[in-house]
C-alpha cells in the first residue's frame, strides 16, 4: 500500500495488501496504481547516504526543502501534505524561532502571523483514502516466547500505535510494554540503513550474487552455518527445510542469550520431546509460581493469557472464590508482590526447595519461615484437588521444571489448569548447547560462511566461549540486523534488517495459533528479513518474503485459499492451528536426572531486564526512560541487592561495586530491593553498550554477560563483590525513604513504627496513614463489605481524627458553593442527560507490568527526557505506577496503584492558574489548554497528586524526522514550557463524539476506550460515563469497595480505586 | 516612639537630648541653608568622589549574571534551573517574595509613619522609597522569567484580544499582577511627587545649565507657593493614606499564593500578617544595610544619627517577635490541628532531609535578633547592626526558602516525593539582582536628593513661628 | 498664558517664617487679597494668613478611588459571568470574593494617580516659567532659606508705590518689582 | 538670575503632556486593530497559486458541486485538495492546451503535485472538523463566504478565535437545512422569502429526518421534493442524489427569519449547547 514508485524496492504488490485492510467503517477497496513520484525511496536513501546521527536529520531537512521530497512524503503520508501536518511541524519550529517577534503586534493576537504554507494534493488519490481516519490492519509481533497478534493503528498509512488484536483468541485484545514499544522501534533513527560490505555500501543483489555462489561452489552446503534468533515462524521452518534438502550440509543453529533451555531439557527428559506447557489459571485455586514472573511481560510464555486468568480468579466479586498465589523466587518481582505469600530464596536453593516440594520431603537445612511456608504451602496444594497449578520460570533451573512437571501431574492438575503441547518454536533446541558446538565448529575451521539472523553474539554470548576470537577465524560472517551493532560492525557483510511492521512473514502465539505478519509500511530502508536470506541459497532466489509465506500458508489456512488467505489477514490469526494437548499426558518423573547441588557463596543471578530484555530495546528511549518494574529504575541497571547483602558487603545505594567471576568482572551501582533474598545479587542483561547501540542505548547501565557462563547461564556461585571507590547516582522515579521517624513523632499514627534501625518504607508507611491504598482480606471483607469506608480491615486506616475524617470524602454540603456546578444537566436540545466521565481502577487487577504506560507514550506523543532530567524528577509519563512497600523491608508487602491525572471535579491546578489553561469541561474533563499555557507551574504545586508535567526544556522532537513521523496527529506536539498531562485521552473522546452526534445517538458504553485502558492485560481500567447508570464504571463506582484518593481534600476526583481483597492462608497469616 | 525614661548611665554625647535621653534626631547647630548645601551639595558636586565610581562598577558588573543568566534562560528554558516535579517553583519565587518583602520597609517608613507623624522618619524615607522602588524592579523581575513561556507573559493583564481569553481572577497570581504593578506604581509616583520640592532646590541651587534644565524640567517649575505647599501636603497625606492600607496588601496577597493552596504547610491563615510582619523585618534590616555605609560614607551622621538606628532596630525587634509568633503558631497548629497532613509536614520540616534549613532560619531570624535586640547598647553599636541587617535578610531568604521547598518536596502523594537542588543558574541569577539593586542604588545616590530637604527643614527649631513677627531666636540662644 | 507686559507684582524677602507670616496677616487686614507666599517649606500659620484652607485634592482622590474599584468589579464580573463564562474547578462563575482582590488594589491605584496628578493639575503645574523667577534674589532663596510674599497687581488694592512704602514698614530684606 | 527656561515652555510642557496621553491611547488602538487587521489575518488576501483557478468560473459558471473536488468534506476533518486526476478528468477533453493549465499537465505528466498555496490556514493547535460542520447544517459560504463569486480564492473571515466563538457561543444565526449546505446563495428566511420546516418523523427528529423547502408545501411537488433530504442510504447531506417524494403528509412550519429557523434546526438537529460548544477541548487537545 505504500507503493512510491513502479519499480519498487520490494515485492509487495499494492493490490496485493490493501485487500486485506482491515477497515471497521468501510469495506476493502482496491488503490488504482499511483502514478510514480519524481523521487523515490531509494533516491532519498542514496542521498542520506553515509550520514549518520545528528548531521544525517539536519541533512533531511535541507533536503525537506526540496520539492521532489515534499512530492515524495505527499505519496510516503499523504495525511502529512494533505493535512499539512509535514510543513505543520517545521512552522511549529519556525513558531518558536518567532517567540521574540510573537511579542510584536502579531503576538498579541495570541497567535504568530503564519508563514505561507504550501499544500501538496495527490496525483491520484487512493480510493480507500480518507485523509483524518485512521485505518487499522492487523499483523503479529513475533516474539522468541511466541508472537503477540496486534491491530495497528495507520494514519495515512503511517503506523502511529501498536495495540493487541481484539478478536485474537489468545490476546484478547490485550498487549504488553514490549509490543507497544516496537513502534517507537521501527522509527528508531539509528536503524541500519543499508547493506555493507566491508562497511561499504553495498546492494542485495550483490549479497544474493555472492551468497548464492559460494553455496553452490560447496554443492552439500558444506561450511555454511546460521546462526538464527529463535524461529517462531512456520514459514521460516519450511524454507529451511528447502534450504537443508538442496544443502544437506548447511547447518542452522537457534541462540539467544535468553531462552528456554532449562524447559527444554527437562521436558524432554520428562516427555521424551520438548514440551511446551499452557496453563489455565482462571481453572486455578491455588497457584505456585517457582520462580516465575508470569505477570511481568511477555519475558514469559503466554503473559496475556495468564495475567487474564490471574486476573479474573483474583477480582473479588460474587459468587467467586477468589485464587490464591504463592511465589518462591529470588529477585522481588510484580508477580511476587501480587502474590499472597511470597518466599525470597537465592536461585540455589529454589531447585533444592522445589525438589523438596515434589517429594513430599521438607527441605533440608531451611530456615523456619521456609519451613513453615513449605508445610502450609504443601497443605493447600493437596486441598485443592487438582484446582491448582504449579509454574516454573523459564529462567530457573531444570530441576525446578522436572519438579514443576512431578508437581503437576501428582496433585492431578495435568489436563485440568494445565496442558503440555508441542513447542511454539517448529525447531525447538537446546540453544546453549548448540552454540557451543557451532563456536567448536568455528574453531576447528569448519565455518566457511557464518550467517547471523538478527542475533548479537559479539555483545551477548556467553564470556567462555569467546566468541570473537572464534568469529574472527571465519572467512565469510553475514549479519542481518536491524541496527549495525557489535557484530554487523564486524561482519564482512551487514544486511539491514526489516522491521516486523515492514515485512511479510507468519509466527505462532503461545496456543499456537498462527498469525500472518503483514507490512504496515514499505521498509523505510529497504530491509530484508531471514526469509529473504534463506531464499536466496535456493534457486528461485527472488521470490518475495511475500510469496515464501503464501507458499507455505497453503499448508496450514484450510479451505478456499483465497478466502482463507484474505480472512487470515484480516483478522489477523489463522483458524484451527492452536496446539491441543499432547498424548503423552502427564509425562514420567524427571526429578532424578536433574539433582539439585546445594552451593555456596555469594551468588548471581541473570534475570532478562524487565524494559529490555535482553537487550534489543537498548535504543528505545520508551523502555529506557520507562521506570522498571518493582524498582522503579530508570535507565541503567544494577547490582541489585538485600538490605542484609549490603550491609555485609559494606556497600551505600549507588556505591559502585566490582563482581568478579573466574576472571571476568562487571561493575554496577548497588542498590538495594526491599524482599530481594540474601547472599544474591540480581543483575539484569542488555546493558553496558557502546556507541554502537545507537543514541539511546549507548553507555546505559553495566554489561551483566561480562561473567555470565555458557555452563551457567542462570546463575552462578561463588562470586566475589567489592566496593570500588566512586559513585554513581542512578536515576530512580520513586525513592523508598527510608528514613527513621522518632517515635515522639508518630502520635499521630494509626499503627506507629518505632523502628529504630530504619527497615521499613516511610513513604510506604505514609500512604497507608494517609488510607492511599486499602485493602482486606476476604474474611474481612464478608465480615464487613465497606470496609474501604469503615473502620477495621487490617490493611485500611481511616476515620482519623482531623480537620475531618482522614481519607473520606467530605459531604457536599460542606461545601460554599455545593451546587455551583452540575454534571447532570440534561441537553435542552436532545432532552438526554449530559455525558460525565470517569475512571475506575481496579487495584485488585492491577499487576504493575507498565504497559498502560508505554501505550501512553504512543497515543500522546509523550517525549523522552533523558537520564539526567529523569534524575532530577522531570520525566514526563504522563502515567505512572506508585509502588508502596508496606512493613519491614526485608520481607515487605507491595502495593500497585496507576497514578494519573485525576480530573477533579474541584480541581486546585484549575483555580490557580493565572491564565486559565487548563478549565473544567462540561463533561467533567480536566482539560489542559497548551496554547493558552504560559508555564508558571502552579497548577502542579497546587495538584496534590502530582500528575502534572512541565516541558522544562525542549523536550519534544522537532528534528527527527523519523520519529515526527510517528506522532499521533490527532494530539499537539507540546513545545518548551508548557505543562502537560493525562487529558483523558480527549482525542479519542472527541473523536467518538463527532460520530455519534453525527449520527444523533448516545456514545454507547465502551465505544470510547483510552490508551492506557486498551493495553491493560487484566483490565484493571475501566472509562466511561459515570452518569449513565449502567454503563461499567457507573457499576464500579456504585460499589462499596470503591474509594478517592486523598478524598479529604474534597477536590472530588473522577478516577476512584477500588479497594483490594487479598485471600492469605490462615496458616502463614 | 517609645520615649524612654533619663538614662541612668551619665550622657556624655552631644548627639543626646538631656530631656529625654534620646539620641537627637538632627545635630544641632543646622540651619536651613546648611542642611540644604549639605545634601544638594552631594548631587551638585562637580566632583564626584572616587568610590562612587568603584560602586557603581561593582554593582554593574555583578549584574552582568543576570543578563548573562536570562539570556541563558530564555534560549533554553526554565529547566536551566533546579525546579522540577514535584518542587516546580524555586528560586525565582523565594527570592521574588524576599524582594517584595524588602520593599516594604520604604513604603512603611514613608506612609505609616508620616500618618504616625513620626518626624524621624524624614531623613530615611527618601532613600528608604527609593530602596523600595529598586527593590519591586528586582521583584517584579522574577514572575516575568519564572514562567515556561515569557514571551508569553503579557497573557497574565487583562486586555482585549481576539481569543476572547483572559485573565483567571481566582488565581492568587492574577492577584499579584495587580498588587505588584499597583504597588510599584503608587510607590513611584510617591517618590517622585517627594522630590518635586527637592528638584525646585537643586534647579535654583545648580549651577551647570544642563542640571538646571534636567532638575527644572522635574520640578516642573515648583516655585514654593503656599497654596502648592498645602495642596501638596495634602495630597502627600492621602498618598500616605493609601500607600499603608496597599503595602499591607501587597505582602498578604503574596502570602495567598501559598496560603490559598491546599499544601499543608501552605494552607495556613497564619500567613497574611506573618509575612507582612517579615516583610517589614526583612526591609528595615536592608535600609539599615544601607543607611550605615551612606552615612558613613557621604558624613550624614548629623541627619541620619543613632536615633534613627535605634528607632529602626526597635521596629525590627516588634516586627521579630510577630514573626516569631508565627512560627510558633504554625508548630502549634501542626500539634493542635491533629490534622496529619499538619502534623507530618512539621515534622519533615524540622527532621526531615531538608531540616537543616529550618534551623538555620531559627537560628539567623529569631535567636539571634531577638535575643539581642533589647540591648540599647547592641542597637546603637553600628557594626553590630550592620552585620545583623546581613543575618536577618538571609534568615527572611531562608523563610521563604522552607515555605516554598520544604512543603513541596514532599507533600499528599508520598509516591511523588523528590527532593530540590539549585543550579548554578539559580545563584547566578540571584546575585545578578543584588548586582542591579547595587547599581540603581549608586545611580540614585548621585543624582537625586537621597535625603528630602523640605522635610528636613521642618525638623529645624528655625521653623518655629512667633507671633507679632518678633524675630525667632537662634538657635544658639535656644541651646545655652 | 499670553506674556503680558507691566509689573507681576511686589516681592518682599524675609529671613524668618515668623516675619513672613506677620507681613501677610498685615497685607490681609489692609485689604490685600491676590497675594501669594513662597517658602522653602509648608508654612501652615502663612497659609492661615492667606486664609487658604480648603483644597480640592480630596474630592479628586474619592472620585479616582470609586472609579478603580467599579472599573475592576465590572471588569471581573463580565468577563467570568459574561464575556467567556467558564468551569474554572467547580467556583461560581461570580466568585466575588476572589474578586476583591483585584478591585482593592484598582481602588488603591487610581486613588493615589488622581491625588498626585490631581495636585499638579490643581497647582496649575507644571510651569516652567513664571514671573516670580524674574527676581534676581527669589531663586537662591525661595527653594532654600528665605520667605517671599508677593504682592500681585492684579489686586485692584495694588499700586506700585503704596504697595511698597506699604511692604517696606516690615524688616524685608528686600522688597523688588516683578515683571512679566 | 534669569530664568531657566522661556515663557514659551509653559506651553510646551503641558502640551507634551496631553500629547504624551494621546500617543498611548493612539498606540492601544492601533494595536488592537492591527491584531485583527487582514495583515495579521490574511482576509481578501490571494497568494499567487500556479493556476488561476477560478471558483466563479467553475461553480457559478459550470455550476460544478463542491464535493465533486472536495469529497470527504462529509466524511472527514478534512475537505479534502482535489488531486490532479480531478482536473485532468475534464482537462484532458478542454481547454487541453491552455497555457495556463501547463502546471496542471506537468503534474499529470511527471507525478509532482501541483503546490498549491494554502488561503485558509487555521492558527496552529486548533482541530477543526469539517464533517461535523457540515452534517449540522453549517453551509460552506458561513465561512469561506461566496466561493461561487470568487474569481480568484481568499479568506472571507477572520478564522480567529473570536470569530469561531461567535457562532460556537450561538449557532442559530448560522444554521440552514441540511439540504442548503452547498447553495452558496442561502440568504436564510425573511418575509418575502419564507422557509417551510417539518420533521418527517415522530418521535426524536434527527438530522436526517428533516425536510424543508422554499415554497409553499401546499402538496407535493418537485420543488418540495428538490428539498428533500435523502435517506440515511446515501448519507444524511447528499443532495446530487435523486429526490424522493415526501415520506408522509408533514405538518410544515413557516420561517420568516433567521432565529426562529435556527433555534427550530438547533433543536432539530440536536446542536450541542453553547456551554460545551465553546468549551476548550472542543478545538484544543
Amino acid at each position: 500500500m505504500m507503493k512510491t514508485t513502479g519499480n519498487n524496492t520490494t515485492g509487495i504488490g499494492t493490490d496485493e495488501t490493501m485487500a486485506e485492510m482491515k477497515a471497521p467503517a468501510a469495506q476493502p477497496v482496491v488503490v488504482t496504481q499511483i502514478s510514480p513520484a519524481k523521487m523515490t525511496l531509494a533516491e532519498v536513501r542514496a542521498k542520506l547516504d553515509g550520514k549518520t546521527g545528528r548531521r544525517f536529520w539536519k541533512n533531511l531537512d535541507e533536503l525537506a526543502d526540496t520539492p521532489e521530497f515534499h512530492e515524495l512524503m505527499r505519496e510516503e503520508f499523504p495525511r502529512q501534505s494533505g493535512a499539512n501536518e509535514w510543513v505543520d511541524s517545521v512552522s511549529r519550529r519556525g513558531f518558536l524561532k518567532v517567540m521574540g517577534a510573537s511579542l510584536t503586534l502579531a503576538g498579541l493576537a495570541g497567535c504568530t502571523k503564519q508563514p505561507d504554507e504550501p499544500i501538496y494534493p495527490y496525483i491520484k488519490q487512493p480510493e480507500d483514502l480518507v485523509l483524518g481516519k485512521p485505518m487499522y490492519f492487523a499483523t503479529a509481533y513475533p516474539f522468541p516466547t511466541g508472537a503477540i497478534p496486534v491491530l495497528v493503528k495507520a494514519d495515512s498509512f503511517r503506523p502511529i500505535k501498536v495495540d493487541g488484536n481484539p478478536e485474537h483468541p489468545m490476546s484478547k485484545g490485550k498487549s504488553d510494554t514490549f509490543t507497544q514499544a516496537t513502534l517507537l522501534d521501527l522509527y528508531d533513527p539509528d536503524r541500519s540503513q543499508h547493506v555493507l560490505h566491508r562497511g561499504e555500501t553495498a546492494s542485495w543483489g550483490d549479497f544474493q550474487q555472492a551468497f548464492s555462489t559460494a553455496a553452490k561452489k560447496t554443492n552439500s552446503g558444506q561450511g555454511i552455518y546460521f546462526l538464527s534468533e529463535t524461529i517462531t515462524s512456520p514459514s521460516l521452518a519450511a524454507q529451511w527445510k528447502q534450504v537443508q534438502a538442496a544443502y544437506p550440509q548447511a547447518r542452522l543453529v537457534q541462540w539467544e542469550p535468553v531462552n528456554q533451555d532449562a524447559s527444554r531439557a527437562a521436558s524432554k527428559a520428562a516427555f521424551g520431546s520438548y514440551t511446551d506447557a499452557q496453563y489455565k489459571l482462571e481453572e486455578a485455586d491455588v497457584i505456585l509460581s517457582l520462580d516465575a514472573d508470569f505477570l511481568g511481560g511477555i519475558a514469559h510464555p503466554g503473559f496475556l493469557p495468564l495475567a487474564a486468568g490471574y486476573a479474573e480468579r483474583h477480582r473479588y466479586e460474587a459468587g467467586k472464590t477468589m485464587n490464591r498465589m504463592y511465589v518462591v523466587e529470588t529477585m522481588p518481582t510484580v508477580t511476587g508482590f501480587k502474590a499472597e505469600h511470597r518466599l525470597a530464596l537465592k536461585p540455589s536453593e529454589i531447585a533444592t526447595f522445589a525438589t523438596a516440594l515434589a517429594n513430599g520431603a521438607a527441605p533440608q537445612g531451611a530456615s523456619g519461615d521456609t519451613q513453615k511456608f513449605f508445610a502450609a504451602l504443601l497443605s493447600d496444594l493437596k486441598a485443592s484437588g487438582g484446582k491448582c497449578v504449579v509454574i516454573p520460570g523459564e529462567q530457573a533451573s531444570p530441576a525446578v521444571h522436572a519438579a514443576a512437571y512431578a508437581l503437576n501431574s501428582s496433585l492431578g492438575a495435568v489436563g485440568k489448569t494445565v496442558i503440555y503441547t508441542e513447542t511454539v518454536n517448529p525447531m525447538p533446541s537446546e540453544q546453549v548447547a548448540d552454540l557451543r558446538s557451532l563456536v567448536g565448529d568455528m574453531n576447528a575451521g569448519k565455518v566457511q560462511w557464518l550467517v547471523i539472523l538478527g542475533v548479537n553474539p559479539i555483545y551477548s554470548a556467553p564470556s567462555d566461549l569467546h566468541f570473537q576470537d572464534a568469529f574472527a577465524k571465519i572467512p565469510v560472517t553475514v549479519h542481518l540486523g536491524s541496527h549495525v551493532d557489535e557484530t554487523g560492525a564486524i561482519a564482512n557483510w551487514h544486511i539491514n534488517k526489516a522491521h516486523y511492521l515492514e515485512s511479510w512473514s507468519d509466527a505462532r502465539a503461545y496456543d499456537g495459533t498462527i498469525s500472518i505478519i503483514q507490512p504496515m509500511i514499505d521498509p523505510l530502508y529497504g530491509g530484508k528479513s531471514a526469509h529473504d536470506v534463506l531464499q536466496a541459497l535456493l534457486e528461485n532466489s527472488q521470490i518475495s518474503a511475500y510469496g515464501v509465506v503464501v507458499a507455505n500458508a497453503k499448508t496450514y489456512i484450510k479451505g478456499d485459499f483465497a478466502a482463507g488467505w484474505r480472512k487470515a489477514l484480516h483478522d489477523g490469526w489463522v483458524e484451527g492451528t492452536a496446539f491441543t494437548a499432547k498424548a503423552a499426558g502427564a509425562g514420567k518423573s524427571a526429578i532424578a536426572s536433574f539433582p539439585t547441588t546445594a552451593s555456596s557463596g555469594l551468588e548471581v543471578s541473570f534475570r532478562p531486564d524487565p524494559s529490555i530484555y535482553d537487550g534489543r530495546f537498548a535504543n528505545v528511549g520508551w523502555m529506557q526512560e520507562l521506570p522498571k518494574q518493582v524498582t522503579n529504575l530508570s535507565w541503567d541497571n544494577a547490582a541489585i541487592m538485600s538490605m542484609g547483602t549490603m550491609a555485609e558487603l559494606k556497600l551505600e545505594e549507588s556505591d559502585p561495586v566490582k563482581v568478579s567471576f573466574n576472571g571476568r568482572e562487571f561493575i554496577a551501582p548497588a542498590l538495594m530491593v526491599p524482599g530481594h533474598p540474601d547472599g544474591v545479587i540480581t543483575a539484569h542483561l542488555g546493558f553496558g553498550r557502546g556507541v554502537l547501540a545507537g543514541r539511546v542505548g549507548q553507555g546505559v547501565g553495566f554489561d551483566a554477560y561480562q561473567i555470565r557462563r555458557s555452563d551457567a547461564p542462570l546463575f552462578v556461585a561463588g562470586v566475589t563483590a567489592v566496593k570500588v571507590p566512586g559513585t554513581y547516582e542512578l536515576c530512580i522515579t520513586k525513592v523508598h525513604n527510608i528514613e527513621h521517624r522518632g517515635s515522639f513523632a508518630q502520635h499521630d499514627l494509626e499503627k506507629p513504627q518505632y523502628d529504630t534501625d530504619g527497615v521499613y518504607s516511610l513513604a510506604g508507611h505514609e500512604a497507608m496513614e494517609r488510607s492511599i491504598i486499602r485493602y482486606a482480606t476476604v474474611e474481612e471483607v464478608k465480615k464487613n463489605p465497606n470496609f474501604a469506608h469503615e473502620h477495621g480491615a487490617s490493611g485500611t486506616l481511616i476515620d482519623k481524627v482531623g480537620y475531618s475524617p482522614q481519607g473520606e470524602t467530605v459531604p457536599k454540603e460542606n461545601s460554599f458553593f455545593p451546587n455551583a456546578w452540575s454534571y447532570e444537566k440534561t441537553d435542552p436540545s436532545t432532552l438526554k442527560i449530559q455525558n460525565a466521565w470517569g475512571m475506575a481502577i481496579d487495584l485488585n487487577s492491577c499487576i504493575g507490568c507498565n504497559a498502560c504506560i508505554v501505550s501512553c507514550y504512543a497515543e500522546n506523543n509523550i517525549p523522552v527526557v533523558g537520564r539526567e532530567q529523569v534524575k532530577v524528577g522531570r520525566n514526563m509519563q504522563w502515567l505512572r505506577i506508585d509502588t508502596y512497600f508496606e512493613g519491614d523491608l526485608h520481607a515487605p508487602k507491595a502495593h500497585f496503584q496507576p497514578m494519573a491525572c485525576q480530573h477533579c471535579e474541584n480541581a486546585g491546578c484549575e483555580q490557580v492558574c493565572p491564565v486559565g489553561a487548563t478549565v473544567h469541561t462540561p463533561e467533567g474533563l480536566n482539560t489542559m489548554v497548551y496554547n493558552r499555557c504560559v508555564g508558571t507551574r502552579y497548577c502542579s504545586n497546587n495538584c496534590p497528586y502530582k500528575v502534572r508535567r512541565f516541558n522544562f526544556l525542549l523536550y519534544s522532537q522537532y528534528d527527527t524526522e523519523s520519529l515526527k513521523f510517528m506522532n499521533n496527529p490527532d494530539v499537539s506536539v507540546r513545545s518548551r514550557g508548557v505543562m502537560e498531562k493525562c487529558s483523558y485521552c480527549v482525542q479519542r473522546i472527541e473523536a467518538v463524539k463527532i460520530v455519534a452526534d453525527k449520527e444523533n445517538r448516545e456514545i454507547r458504553d465502551g465505544e470510547i476506550v483510552t490508551a492506557c485502558q486498551q493495553a491493560c492485560p487484566t483490565s484493571a481500567i475501566t472509562f466511561g460515563n459515570i452518569n449513565d447508570k449502567a454503563s461499567k464504571v457507573a457499576k464500579l463506582k456504585a460499589e462499596e469497595r470503591d474509594y478517592q484518593v486523598l478524598a479529604d481534600l474534597a477536590f472530588r476526583p473522577r478516577t476512584t480505586y477500588t479497594a483490594g481483597v487479598i485471600n492469605p492462608n490462615p496458616e502463614l497469616a | 516612639m517609645a520615649t524612654k525614661g533619663p538614662m541612668q548611665d551619665p550622657i556624655v554625647d552631644p548627639m543626646i537630648d538631656p530631656r529625654t535621653g534620646e539620641y537627637a534626631v538632627i545635630a544641632p547647630g543646622h540651619t536651613f541653608k546648611s542642611v540644604t548645601q549639605k545634601i544638594a551639595g552631594i548631587v551638585l558636586t562637580s566632583n564626584t568622589p572616587l568610590g562612587w565610581f568603584f560602586g557603581l562598577v561593582v554593582g554593574a558588573g555583578v549584574a552582568q549574571g543576570l543578563v548573562i543568566g536570562c539570556t541563558w534562560l530564555f534560549l533554553k528554558g526554565t529547566g536551566i534551573w533546579g525546579v522540577t516535579i514535584p518542587g516546580a517553583w524555586g528560586f525565582a519565587i523565594i527570592n521574588f517574595v524576599w524582594w517584595i518583602g524588602i520593599g516594604h520597609a520604604g513604603t512603611l517608613i514613608s506612609a505609616i509613619l508620616l500618618l504616625f507623624k513620626q518626624t524621624w522618619r524624614n531623613s530615611i524615607n527618601r532613600f528608604a522609597e527609593a530602596m523600595t522602588i529598586f527593590a519591586v524592579c528586582c521583584a517584579g523581575l522574577f514572575p516575568l522569567i519564572h514562567v515556561g513561556r515569557p514571551w508569553l507573559a503579557y497573557w497574565l493583564f487583562p486586555y482585549p484580544n481576539t481569543m476572547n481569553v483572559w485573565p483567571q481572577f481566582r488565581s492568587p497570581l492574577a492577584w499579584d499582577v495587580f498588587a505588584v504593578s499597583t504597588y510599584a506604581s503608587i510607590s513611584v509616583i510617591f517618590w517622585y511627587m517627594g522630590m518635586i520640592p527637592d528638584f525646585g532646590t537643586l534647579r535654583d541651587r545648580a549651577t551647570m545649565p544642563l542640571a538646571k534644565y534636567f532638575y527644572g524640567m522635574l520640578s516642573l517649575g515648583w516655585r514654593g507657593s503656599t497654596r502648592h505647599w498645602i495642596r501638596y501636603e495634602s495630597a502627600s497625606l492621602l498618598l500616605a493614606g493609601l500607600s499603608t492600607p496597599l503595602v499591607l496588601s501587597v505582602h498578604t496577597v503574596i502570602s495567598f499564593d501559598f496560603a490559598v493552596a491546599a499544601l499543608a504547610g501552605w494552607h495556613t491563615t497564619i500567613f497574611p500578617p506573618y509575612f507582612v510582619a517579615g516583610a517589614i523585618y526583612s526591609g528595615f534590616a536592608m535600609v539599615i544595610t544601607l543607611a550605615i555605609p551612606i552615612r558613613k560614607f557621604y558624613h550624614l551622621e548629623d541627619l541620619v544619627t543613632l536615633r534613627h538606628l535605634d528607632n529602626m532596630a526597635k521596629v525590627m525587634l516588634g516586627t521579630g517577635l510577630i514573626v516569631g509568633y508565627g512560627y510558633g503558631m504554625e508548630v502549634f497548629m501542626a500539634w493542635y490541628s491533629a490534622s496529619h497532613w499538619e502534623f507530618f509536614m512539621m515534622w519533615n520540616r524540622m527532621f526531615g532531609p531538608m531540616g537543616w534549613a529550618y534551623w538555620i532560619l531559627i537560628l539567623t531570624n529569631l535567636a539571634i535578633p531577638l535575643t539581642t535586640l533589647w540591648s540599647r547598647k547592641l542597637r546603637v553599636n553600628v557594626a553590630y547592626l550592620f552585620i545583623l541587617s546581613f543575618i536577618i535578610n538571609t534568615g527572611m531568604w531562608f523563610e521563604r526558602f522552607v515555605i516554598v521547598v520544604t512543603s513541596l518536596y514532599r507533600e499528599y502523594l508520598p509516591s511523588s516525593w523528590g527532593t530540590y537542588r539549585a543550579t548554578k543558574w539559580d545563584y547566578m541569577i540571584y546575585v545578578g539582582t543584588l548586582g542591579m539593586f547595587t547599581f540603581l542604588f549608586f545611580l540614585f545616590v548621585r543624582f537625586l536628593p537621597m535625603i528630602p530637604m523640605s522635610e528636613i527643614r521642618m525638623m529645624l527649631p528655625q521653623t518655629k513661628v512667633t507671633p507679632g513677627g518678633a524675630k525667632a531666636k537662634t538657635v544658639s540662644e535656644e541651646s545655652a | 498664558m499670553p506674556p503680558r507686559e507691566g509689573i507681576y507684582g511686589l516681592l518682599a524677602e524675609f529671613n524668618t517664617p515668623s516675619e513672613l507670616v506677620h507681613a501677610t496677616k498685615e497685607a490681609h487686614r489692609a485689604g490685600y487679597r491676590r497675594m501669594e507666599c513662597y517658602t522653602p517649606y509648608p508654612v501652615e500659620e502663612a497659609a492661615e494668613a492667606l486664609h487658604f484652607h480648603k483644597t480640592r485634592v480630596p474630592l479628586v482622590c474619592l472620585l479616582g478611588g470609586l472609579m478603580g474599584v467599579t472599573t475592576a468589579f465590572l471588569m471581573e464580573t463580565w468577563v467570568n459571568v459574561w464575556a467567556y463564562p467558564l468551569n474554572i474547578a467547580g467556583r461560581p462563575l461570580e466568585s466575588w470574593p476572589a474578586f476583591i482582590i483585584p478591585a482593592y488594589e484598582w481602588t488603591i491605584l487610581f486613588a493615589g494617580f488622581s491625588a498626585c496628578f490631581g495636585m499638579i493639575a490643581l497647582n496649575g503645574l507644571p510651569q516652567l516659567y513664571h514671573p516670580v523667577f524674574n527676581a534676581p534674589n527669589f531663586r537662591n532663596g525661595a527653594t532654600t532659606d528665605k520667605f517671599f510674599l508677593c504682592l500681585e497687581a492684579t489686586d485692584p488694592m495694588f499700586s506700585p508705590a503704596e504697595s511698597r512704602a506699604f511692604l517696606e514698614q516690615f524688616p524685608a530684606v528686600s522688597v523688588v518689582e516683578v515683571d512679566h | 538670575m534669569a530664568q531657566v527656561f522661556d515663557r514659551s515652555s509653559n506651553a510646551l510642557a503641558r502640551f507634551s503632556l496631553v500629547l504624551t496621553g494621546v500617543i498611548v491611547i493612539a498606540l492601544g488602538v492601533t494595536l488592537d486593530q492591527l491584531q485583527r487587521s487582514p495583515w495579521v489575518t490574511r482576509q481578501g488576501q490571494r497568494p499567487d497559486q500556479p493556476v488561476p483557478f477560478s471558483h466563479k468560473h467553475h461553480v457559478e459558471g459550470l455550476g460544478l458541486q463542491c464535493q465533486y473536488c472536495h469529497t470527504q468534506v462529509e466524511k472527514a476533518a478534512y475537505a479534502g485538495i482535489p488531486p490532479t486526476k480531478t482536473c485532468i478528468n475534464c482537462h484532458a477533453q478542454i481547454w487541453t492546451n491552455a497555457d495556463l493549465l501547463e502546471p496542471v499537465r506537468q503534474s499529470w505528466a511527471t507525478g509532482a503535485s501541483i503546490q498549491w498555496i494554502r488561503v485558509h490556514d487555521l492558527p496552529d493547535y486548533v482541530y477543526f472538523n469539517h464533517e461535523i460542520h457540515v452534517n449540522k447544517g453549517i453551509g460552506c459560504a458561513s465561512c469561506h463566504g461566496r466561493v461561487d463569486e470568487m474569481p480568484l480564492m481568499y479568506q472571507q473571515n477572520t478564522l480567529q478565535m473570536e470569530w469561531c466563538l461567535n457562532c460556537h457561543r450561538n449557532p442559530a444565526v448560522n444554521l440552514r437545512p441540511t439540504s442548503e449546505i452547498y447553495n452558496m446563495a442561502w440568504a436564510g428566511p425573511s418575509n418575502d422569502k419564507p422557509v417551510w420546516c417539518t420533521s418527517t418523523v415522530k418521535g426524536g427528529a434527527t438530522a436526517q429526518d428533516v425536510s424543508c423547502t422554499t415554497t409553499e408545501p401546499s402538496g407535493k411537488g418537485p420543488d418540495v421534493a428538490m428539498m428533500q433530504i435523502s435517506s440515511e442510504a446515501h448519507g444524511p447531506t447528499s443532495s446530487d442524489v435523486p429526490p424522493l417524494g415526501i415520506a408522509m403528509p408533514a405538518s410544515y412550519v413557516k420561517f420568516t427569519n433567521q432565529m426562529d429557523l435556527g433555534k427550530y434546526l438547533t433543536a432539530q438537529y440536536h446542536i450541542r449547547n453553547p456551554e460545551q460548544l465553546s468549551s476548550c477541548e472542543t478545538c484544543h487537545r
